[in-house]
């Protein structure tokens, strides 16, 4: 067990499969001598040599491209973008080929990669470094987008993702990457994709979150259980797609109200299809709408403005308790 | 043939990068000091013209059974194209783009191929994709809406058909990054795109990636003139493609893609370096789409019948059948009982296709996936109700 | 007045357009001498010559980036992306730059331009020719998506598409290009972007749909309201982003009742974020839970089996009934 | 300057794009007939070397006015760049990155346009917009994160920097494309970017669509030999960038990117080239990044000091100064001067930036959109009302 910030629970994972197996290889811009832009990479390319560590030429399309025929052969590129913001030059590259190999070929033939991208604003970086549109991602079949929020999940589902037989999406909360350290466990772990975990239960309202704001979310749950006396369930989402709607439904049944907080714009999102699925399945266990504390739907601002549209630990708060007021 | 073929001129400070270090060129004679530090230049390979004309200096030894396997893969790719125009016509496949005229340009290098070396194809390689072990069956499956038809041939490396142009070109560099890697002795991957397809960033970056990892990759462009209605000349100024290798360090040459003889040797060429680690080659065949771009397409919109008539008589079939011929191994008889014997096969392939129309639709449901999820065997019980409905319905 | 169908009725606007403002211009993938794989630019190149009517080579990013710069000069490019499914290429170029520049620039720069791309299923072609992604582009703020149903909404929205002063993504169902044919006014006729139409007024159950589904949409109504003895308000939403909440929401109050038709995949999509609107301003109006009959969430199928997947007729029907008797 | 410098050798078949039009060139003596097309070569440009030696035959002729304007703009992009290094570190503004050791390259460019020309700018070109009319309010407010930096500048054109690494390149294309549909007189747009910007695909099609199209666009790469920790020669294979102009038949040139006299001669040649209809030109300008990539990178990860330090007596700043001295057109008395005045208006920007230090955030549902949507009007609501109970708890 030791006490590991998410870097370095990320970068265990990274060293974990390397180990493990030698199709395993990281590749994508400064992942090398550099050791990623947030050392997430650290010491990969000391231990395991530039073969399997690749600093790739500055091309997103060439380096998931490139992976997706590395796995086509059996090999399991884990590939970094540098940025999420930076993400959207690979769509063509999943939506076309990495999620449709499989169907396209009946299971002759698979894409088994890892894509992962640290996401999310709030460390005052410049433009394009502070997006969260995880609903690009999400959106497209045949590939699972994970989001952990902490060291010890991001640790377990980046084993597993790099063990999934098809492209995950592995987007990095990197706000949360130095913020705070966590046990991890010596022994390798695992966590199932497309499973929310129920960080704490609670019988009168439901808070669905992920990534980065989980952090805020905490804060807000912990002084609203103290000031509105409630008894709060907390869902941490970890797979944004595909979601595990059952987690979700079970806990409407039980709380009839419900507040979503994500770091992304509102409009068609992740907290969106959240609220289709209580429609679909537990709409007349609602006690009051679902609220959603989102962004807003605005051009992402630069940073010295960002921090007033991102969901706040306050603007959390005043949700859960009109919710729980309504 | 000595290897010097597929190369430019290289006179260059390559990996002496600080500009310091330079060696400058000058011109003798000129006035003005211009400093030429790097100096390029781009081949063309023709071997058997189009009057049947062999430069025996170039002339490559070929075993007489291979030149006729060749050519019966050839007439093999022409007579079932020309046989899934007529199905198209007569609606019972959907859209697709023949390869008619461009035979040797695609089928020569995949005849090449050995059962370790893995083909990453656009969609115009019909007769390549044969050569690889695809049968007629999936090709018809496949145009007619089915992906029955990309089912991995027994013993063959040959990916799905690309439609995203370009994309593909990709896919091979990074197989041959695995190749490499996993020291796969005598494996190569021979990647198919167009014209059109060099203008795509992904051309782009597949030629640099391939260029800084030395992967044993070749990459064929079948320039055929035209990328749907969009002449070459209006793709990109250049003079040909194959200089475009010089922006990447990649060796490129020129060939007369109707030529059968000149793809033999540039194809081998190009192999035998990528095998023994020479790195990437780019290829430009220079041919011609002699039909639409698809079936969908009305190519009268947009080029003249003398255009592509000018083109006829270079017809690679042509030119290969008068080689045989000249030889003595080939003739009008031998002609006629090997065409005979293409055609009862397609009409084989094309009864096989025709008893098994159809598909189960839900299969898409098994492969969405490699792993289930439970929201997802919801959706396909669903999908099941509503398809039972639906049939009642149609009953009803 | 004339009897147009939809690829004549996209003609007629960009016609009137190209005439009315030389800064016009049409560029794409053989949209010139071929006049559009679909001829919706037939004529344009005879008439306004190669300067404003640009065969431009294969490349999507290129023809969207240069798109830009003629934007940013005052120009007003209407481009084409032959097929939607090949838009995919373009993101980092809307996501980053198309739909940040006004904001990036408190307003000195705009970019207006419009993507025109047919999209959706139903014509028997290949791979990738078929899909409906309108949700990658409703989620990026500073950008309109725009999907037309009918000949004579086609024609007056992409009027108003090109006058808008952002950047506008119209999708055109290629389903109904020559599907039908609609009257058309000779004079110009425009549509404000954002806002719904109410197809036809009713009290039971609000029917929401756009685009090629409306045709089904409206046969299953049709039937309904005489099986059921139904009386059906339909909703063309028309502009899919940003959305005309007000138009939904004052139906549902009424109704109490909704299904939403749409082609593309369930998960995060136009129809979860009708129902999370619907949530958030009229929950307690609803009598049933919002009924979505969408597309499955898997990788698109190739053509022979794509219509087992695309809602039918019959499905929209049993919804309605479904929804109906809840 | 005979306008010969920057362009490659051509003996090609341009235009001629059937291949039995083309005429081959043999290579006399050789055995094998090769056929040699297209032959082409990239030239190296420098003038002014390190040691402040002047190649006569090439030395532009420049008003002294001129040239202690170009140097004073070298002076304040350098003085600039190291104020804020200092603010930066002290927590005043944001992460950036700085230029320092490449004034040359993007000044003597920027300085050469005029009003109606635009610039179309990546992030490493601080003194080029200084001289395109922003201010250094602008940057500081840039860096600190409000896009008040972005501002327009009267009677310039002037892009926002761009981060997407090689987008920009095709906005330059499209708007060379106006300003030639225009028929605009005497402008062209003038792109900048990095050696790592080359590998990406929209480079290659921004200098694609600027071949076919022909406009008057001058690309500009600044090569200053790493993008982040990634050393040039493992960007791109090629020996250079200039000759990656030959995929698109650009004319493209290798300069000394440090030497300010062989800036001015490759863009003004190539401004001149742009605004007479000669076309696009593709400019390697070779320099150094001398400090970290941003403040938030450390290169003693990835480089050697001595790297680093064999670079300093390259110095563009250097290099002019010593050039201005040997002129007798300038002394330490006037640097002393100069660098007062230059770091007495850094003073003032720094004092006016700080008083100003925070603006309005509703703005940003201002600008999103050029018209405005209820649902946005109703957000806007929404996030003044959440930001007035901010207010409030902080308050309380
Ligand atoms: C990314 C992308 N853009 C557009 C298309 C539509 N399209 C299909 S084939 C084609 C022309 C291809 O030309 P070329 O590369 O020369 O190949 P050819 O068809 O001549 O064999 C186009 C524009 C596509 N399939 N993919
Ligand atoms: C599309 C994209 N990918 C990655 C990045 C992250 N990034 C910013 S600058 C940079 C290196 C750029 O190198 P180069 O083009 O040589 O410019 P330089 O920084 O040396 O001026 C990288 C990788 C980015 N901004 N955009
Ligand atoms: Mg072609
Ligand atoms: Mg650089």
């Amino acid at each position: 067990m030791s006490k590991l910030n998410m870097v370095q629970a990320i970068n265990l994972a990274l060293q974990e499969k390397m180990k493990d197996d030698d199709g395993v290889v990281v590749l994508g811009e400064d992942v090398g001598v550099d050791e990623g832009v947030f050392r997430v990479t650290a010491g990969l390319l000391e231990k395991y040599g530039e073969e399997r560590v690749i600093d790739t030429p500055l091309a997103e399309s060439g380096i998931i491209g490139t992976s997706i025929g590395m796995a086509l052969t059996g090999m399991k590129p884990v590939c970094e973008m540098q940025f999420s913001g930076f993400s959207y030059l690979i769509m063509h590259q999943l939506e076309g080929h990495a999620s449709r190999m499989r169907q396209r070929s009946l299971g002759a033939w698979s894409v088994p990669l890892v894509v992962r991208m640290p996401y999310g604003g709030g460390i005052r970086a410049l433009e394009h470094h502070s997006e969260s549109r995880e609903t690009f991602y999400a959106h497209i079949p045949g590939i699972k987008t994970v989001i952990p929020s902490s060291p010890r999940n991001a640790r377990a589902l980046l084993v597993s993702a790099i063990e999934d037989p098809d492209p995950v999406i592995f987007m990095e909360p990197k706000r949360s990457y130095r913020a705070f350290r966590e046990d991890v466990p010596d022994k390798i772990e695992r966590m199932e994709l497309g499973k929310a975990q129920i960080v704490q239960e609670g019988n009168d309202i439901t808070v669905i979150s992920w990534g980065a704001m989980m952090r805020p979310v905490i804060k807000a749950i912990e002084e609203s259980q103290k000031e509105f006396n409630a008894s709060i369930e907390l869902i941490d989402i970890l797979t944004v797609s595909p979601l595990d709607e059952k987690a979700i439904i079970d806990s409407v049944m039980k709380t009839g109200r419900v507040v979503i907080v994500q770091e992304a714009p509102k409009n068609v999102s992740i907290s969106s299809e959240i609220v289709a699925r209580i429609n679909d399945k537990a709409l007349l266990y609602l006690e009051a709408p679902v609220k959603r504390v989102t962004n807003y739907d605005v051009v992402t601002p630069y940073f010295s403005r960002e921090l007033d549209f991102i969901p706040s630990q306050g603007r959390i708060k005043r949700a859960i308790k009109e919710t729980l007021d309504f | 043939m000595a290897s010097a073929l597929i190369a430019y001129e290289k006179k260059s400070n390559k990996n002496k990068l600080k500009f310091d270090t330079v060696k400058f060129y000058f011109n003798k004679g000129q006035n003005m000091p211009k400093k030429i530090t790097n100096r390029f230049s781009v081949s063309y390979l023709q071997i058997l013209d189009e009057n049947g004309k062999v430069d025996k200096k170039l002339e490559p030894k070929i075993p007489d059974k291979d030149l006729i396997s060749m050519y019966r893969w050839m007439v093999m790719a022409r007579e079932f194209d020309e046989r899934m125009l007529k199905l198209q016509r007569q609606g019972r496949i959907g859209t697709f783009g023949p390869s008619i005229g461009q035979e040797a340009a695609h089928c020569i290098p995949a005849y090449l191929m050995n059962e370790k070396d893995w083909m990453v194809g656009a969609f115009r390689e019909a007769g390549a994709r044969l050569i690889r072990g695809e049968t007629m069956e999936q090709a018809l499956h496949f145009y007619n809406g089915y992906e029955e038809g990309n089912a991995k041939p027994e013993g063959s490396n040959i990916l799905p058909v690309s439609i995203i142009v370009g994309a593909q070109a990709l896919h091979a560099v990074g197989i041959g990054y695995s190749l490499k890697y996993r020291k796969v002795k005598d494996a190569a991957v021979v990647t198919f795109f167009g014209d059109g397809a060099t203008s795509e960033g992904d051309f782009h970056e597949a030629m640099n990636f391939a260029g800084v990892w030395q992967v044993p990759v070749v990459l064929i462009c079948q320039n055929n003139q035209w990328a749907i209605s969009l002449p070459r000349h209006k793709q990109t100024r250049s003079a040909t493609i194959a200089q475009k290798g010089i922006a990447y360090d990649v060796p490129g040459i020129q060939v007369d893609g109707n030529d059968p003889l000149a793809m033999y040797v540039a194809s081998k060429e190009a192999l035998e370096r990528a095998k023994s680690g020479g790195g990437p080659t780019l290829i430009e065949a220079v041919t011609f789409r002699m039909m639409m771009h698809t079936t969908a397409d009305d190519p009268t919109k947009y080029r003249t019948d003398e255009e592509v008539e000018g083109w006829r008589p270079k017809d690679p079939l042509i030119r290969m059948k008068t080689y045989l011929i000249n030889k003595n191994i080939w003739s009008d008889t031998k002609e006629e009982e090997m065409r005979a014997e293409v055609k009862k096969e397609i009409d084989e392939a094309v009864k096989n296709f025709e008893a098994n129309p159809s598909f189960d639709s839900a299969l898409v449901f098994d492969h969405t996936y490699g792993n289930k999820h439970y929201t997802f065997e919801e959706e396909r019980t669903e999908f099941l109700a509503e398809r039972a409905k639906e049939a009642e319905n149609v009953k009803a």
